[in-house]
């Protein structure tokens, strides 16, 4: 077996290995390697800026754990933008597994930001049935959700008076891992005409260009970089800005892996990754 | 015109700008329509062959020769989610396969519900060859709802079974790269199908043939010769092919000046 | 670099931070390969969740919506007041709280677990799912044809009228001076979208122009998936890095200066 | 009448559901009471098929355990952990709701936390393999994917800019303005036919399941 046929069947788990390595190093000690902003992060950033009636913007926190290292940066850095330009924020989720992760930032923001229950921030939990609750939602808050996470009736918070349905909310901000980003912008987006943004995780991000090419969202943040940008512009750098330097090496890990295939498949014996199947052998795969 | 009828009749005020949903829809439910009838009256319809459906015979002939088991995966999303029925149609045709060469079929579950559901469905395939005794109701089963826990799950399975043919017909998330490396690992034959646009990309990469967005509904009908699948698949053409139009002549007259064509989508001119 | 174990046993918050860390390790090891300590995680990670979701269930959607609300409506029942027991206020107007009008979806989720306790009356859950599919389907029809097709459509469609001065200000964009460049970005969008709907064309065999159309098509969807692994692989790393800082920070304690 | 009333059912709701759409329902009570109460009800059935997963998964580990499986030791580890944060969960919440429950935080934080996160970042390594083992060039689509994704990956980065200072591509020929063009325009082009493809899809697949030509769902195969 020459060099090459040896480079293009690395047991898989050397490629653990080196991953492991490149992403760990940076956390451990950062490069400092500088973030560039993009017209869909900062289209975000200007509109919530020029918010002047101050009616509250809904943070639909609809992840869980496994995403909360790329949307919670984001929700972290809006929050502290809104709570700073005095526009409340009022929490909702679609997701089961979100009340938990969305439960620590509640925490985090009264702890950090000084932020006061019920005044600048509320959240009202889960409720299962997306475009159900959505629906419900614009019909009365207080009907979908009629109390919040902690137990007290929706009605009675100080941040709801006068802000009745999901159509008086100044922005709909949808951080998702899956599709229910779609049914934010069907429902409240096109139904009720509420302004709609997406914070979404990288994997779903290139799907929502599409909304926000035809201006059905105004602003996009995709994957952890997404929050890094935005945690920029609000003049808060924190963990996704952070995690940048591990996210360039990791990259650099992978490309350097897909060239060592490429030279073994080229170099070494050919026809080796021929389709196992007679079938599909004449197919273009 | 036909809204001021509307309104006159039922005094229900018509809500604006759904005027062009309203059109295009009746024209639509018409095509499904005309193409089911016809399909009823024994009209063939001719399907383009999809290159993939051979794979798929192919594969479940690997798993008899190799005398191991085939997993078949509906994917995470409940019956009400179209490729979820889809990937329902393909299974009978895959369990009619396996209870004919007495192959073991293991489909485990995301969805209580798509888990009657598919119990059903092989037990009706190993009746129609005639071998309703050999079907196990054990090897269609049940896991969990969660994501990561499911993903969990059938990872084990796969390392403990070891399949020779690994199907994954549905609408998939994150985890699809997971289910599909590990089989990979255990040098299994994989035939991914899916219209999770965002999963698309890691079947192609790691399976050896993906159905990519409509071709597993087109799958489905071609597979099952069922005339209301067939139907609705050729009204999708049929809707396909007026929007290429729509589109090529609505760019064109738009790049002269004219708006006809954006009002008529419902843009507010 | 500083580093210190900084979870003691005792406290409840540093026993959580060794268990979770824990059992990242033992997610981690079937990396080396299938073990009893990954076993040992996936079942616990299938139990978890099941508990985790029937209590998030029952507290945020059946106690508020239907337990309450049947309590309300039984008290009212209690009191022989039968209007307010069904939810009708006075004037025998329905009120937005159903009170016993959840009996309706009561019966239905009964019918459902019917799939437990009798075989021969299962048939009974296929009202409930024909129920909760019909409103589901009902709810989909009409948007799906409007977000995802209509829309989409007059969203290639518009580009043209932002390069045509009047159609612009009709449509209300802003015109945009038509350079070059942009002419050949809205030309390849219209050709990338008129080939890829024409790859997913089933009635007619792919010959002739149909079938450079295709082949037009499919490169338009392989560049589509190359942006989205990319944009996965972000992803994935970024997830990975929320696990390591986990580990470095919280669990070993280490502060970077 | 075992097909005939579930048909019957979904016809209903379903043509119902979908006239709704084009009603101004503020304007219209009958409508806007009847859409709100429909609503109302399958979130709460959501919960229903919930109970009904969770019974048959403990019933499956219990028939494990009951057959001596050799692996029915972790099929204890299910239904106790499953009883347990049930347990918690349910019977431990004073008061209105779940958030104030401090043990269903921690079992929240310190398990359900690490374990799905874990299992999500393990895609990383198995994204570095499948890009390894799977990334050949084997023919113009695959080296299409293959170029794509490269670029998105490095343009995508902060080192993506440092590297085109590096081979001096500037201005709209940098790595992060290709990155960007690519996400834009041929990126947006297949999602879109994708979407409006899909869009037709679930349309005609919804028509079908209301007026009664598609019934997978009820589990007759047919």
């Amino acid at each position: 077996m020459n060099i090459w046929d040896k480079l293009s069947s690395i047991d898989r788990r050397w490629i653990f290995l080196a991953m492991a390595i490149f992403v760990s190093w940076p956390v451990l000690k950062p490069l400092g390697l500088p973030v560039t902003t993009t017209k869909e992060v900062e289209s975000l950033y200007s509109f919530i800026d020029e918010i002047e009636d101050k009616k509250p913007i809904i943070l639909a926190l609809d992840y869980g754990p496994s995403t909360a290292p790329e949307l919670t940066p984001m929700a972290k850095a809006v929050i502290r933008h809104a709570i700073s330009k005095g526009i409340p924020v009022v929490g909702v989720s679609l997701a089961p597994d979100a009340p938990g992760v969305a439960n620590d930032i509640w925490k985090w923001a009264q702890e950090e930001l000084g932020a006061v229950p019920g005044e600048d921030i509320a959240y009202l939990g889960y409720k299962a049935g997306t475009t159900n609750v959505i629906l419900q939602m614009g019909q009365g808050i207080s009907k979908a959700f009629p109390k919040d996470y902690y137990g007290n009736s929706t009605d009675d918070l100080p941040i709801m008076e006068g802000f009745q349905s999901l159509k008086d909310a100044s922005l709909v901000l949808g951080l998702e891992a899956t599709a229910i980003m779609d049914l934010w912008i069907q429902y409240a987006g096109d139904q009720m005409g509420v302004p709609v943004a997406g914070g979404m995780t990288a994997v779903s991000a290139p799907e929502a260009y599409v909304f926000y090419q035809s201006g059905q969202i105004v602003g996009l943040m995709g994957g952890m970089k997404g929050g890094a940008e935005y945690e920029l512009l609000v003049g808060a750098p924190g963990n996704a800005v952070q995690g940048m330097d591990a996210q360039s090496l990791g990259h650099i890990v992978i490309i350097v892996f897909i060239i060592f295939g490429n030279l073994g498949f080229f170099l070494g014996k050919k026809g080796q990754d021929v389709s196992r199947l007679k079938s599909l052998r004449g197919d273009q795969k | 015109m036909i809204f001021n009828f509307l309104n006159l009749m039922f005094q229900i005020q018509v809500k604006e700008g759904t005027g062009p949903v309203f059109f295009v829809l009746v024209l639509f439910v018409a095509a499904l329509f005309f193409f089911l009838d016809k399909a009823r009256k024994g009209a063939t319809f001719k399907i383009r062959k999809i290159a993939g459906l051979d794979a798929v015979n192919e594969a479940i002939g690997r798993a008899t020769e190799m005398g191991k088991s085939i997993l078949y995966t509906t994917g995470l999303e409940t019956a009400s989610h179209i490729a979820t029925i889809a990937s329902l149609t393909i299974l009978s045709r895959v369990a009619k396969r396996a209870a004919r060469y007495g192959t073991r079929l293991q489909v485990p579950s995301f969805d209580p519900i798509v888990m009657s559901l598919s119990q059903e469905i092989v037990r009706e395939s190993y009746l129609e060859e005639g071998m309703v005794d050999s079907f196990k109701g054990d090897d269609i089963f049940y896991l969990t709802q969660e994501q990561f826990a499911y993903t969990a799950a059938v990872e084990g399975v796969l390392v403990r079974e070891k399949p020779a043919t690994v199907f994954l017909m549905g609408y998939f998330y994150a985890e699809s790269l997971l289910l599909a490396e590990t089989g990979n690992s255990i040098g299994a034959i994989q035939i991914a199908g899916t219209d999770a646009v965002t999963q698309l990309p890691f079947f192609i990469v790691s399976c050896d043939y993906t159905l990519i967005g409509e071709e597993l509904y087109a799958a489905s009908a071609y597979l099952s010769e069922d005339s209301n699948i067939i139907s609705s698949l050729k009204a999708q053409d049929f809707g396909k092919a007026l929007l290429w139009i729509f589109l090529l002549l609505g760019s064109i007259a738009t790049f002269a000046g004219s708006t006809k064509f954006l009002s008529l989508l419902g843009a507010s001119i | 670099m500083i580093l210190n174990l900084i979870a003691p046993f005792n406290t409840t918050e540093g026993l959580g931070i060794w268990i979770a860390a824990f059992l990242t390790l033992c997610i981690f090891s079937f990396l080396y390969k299938d073990n009893p300590f990954y076993k040992f995680a996936e079942h616990l990670f299938v139990g978890v969740s099941s508990g985790y979701y029937i209590s998030i269930y029952y507290w945020n959607t059946l106690k508020p919506n239907m337990i309450d609300e049947l309590t309300k409506g039984f008290t009212a029942l209690g009191k022989g007041d039968m209007q307010k027991a069904f939810g009708l206020d006075e004037s025998g107007a329905v009120m937005a709280e159903p009170h016993l009008r959840m009996l309706v979806p009561l019966m239905l989720g009964i019918f459902i677990l019917l799939i437990f306790i009798s075989r021969k009356n299962a048939w009974l859950s296929r009202i409930s799912f024909a129920w909760y599919i019909g409103v589901a389907s009902g709810i989909a029809i009409p948007t799906a044809m409007s977000t995802r097709v209509l829309l989409q459509a007059q969203g290639s469609i518009r580009d043209f009228c932002s390069y045509n001065a009047d159609c612009a200000v009709s449509a209300g964009l802003e015109p945009q001076v038509a350079t070059t460049a942009l002419w050949i970005n809205a030309f390849l969008l219209l050709i990338g979208t008129l080939s890829a709907l024409a790859y997913f064309f089933f009635s007619l065999p792919s010959k002739g122009a149909l079938k450079v159309m295709n082949k037009v098509g499919i490169y338009f969807l392989m560049i589509s998936f190359g942006a989205s692994f990319g944009y996965t692989v972000m992803a994935r790393i970024s997830l990975l890095i929320g696990r390591l800082q986990f580990l470095f920070y919280d669990w070993l304690g280490i502060t970077i200066s | 009448m075992k097909t005939k009333l579930p048909v019957t059912i979904a016809f209903l709701t379903g043509i119902f559901m979908a006239f709704a759409y084009f009603v101004e329902r503020d304007n219209v009570a009958w409508v806007r009471i009847l859409y709100e109460e429909l609503n109302q009800n399958n979130i709460v059935l959501a919960v229903f098929v919930l109970f009904l997963g969770v019974g048959t998964l403990l019933i499956r580990h219990a028939k494990k355990i009951r057959d001596r499986n050799s692996d029915s030791i972790y099929s204890w580890v299910v239904i106790v952990s499953t009883l347990a944060v049930a347990y918690i969960g349910l019977f431990q919440t004073t008061g209105e709701s779940i958030g104030a429950n401090e043990n269903f935080q921690w079992i929240f934080n310190n398990f359900q936390v690490p374990l799905s996160a874990t299992m999500f970042s393990l895609l990383a390594f198995f994204v570095a393999s499948a890009a390894y083992r799977a990334f050949r060039a084997r023919n113009t689509e695959a080296t299409l994917l293959l170029i794509a994704a490269a670029i998105v990956m490095i343009g995508r980065v902060p080192i993506g800019a440092v590297i085109s200072d590096g081979l001096n591509l500037t201005g709209s020929f940098s790595l992060p303005a290709i990155a960007e063009w690519i996400l834009d325009i041929p990126n947006t082009a297949a999602k879109r036919a994708i979407t409006i493809g899909i869009g037709l899809g679930m349309t005609a697949t919804a028509i079908k399941i209301i007026f009664g030509i598609e019934r997978t769902y009820m589990g007759s195969g047919k």
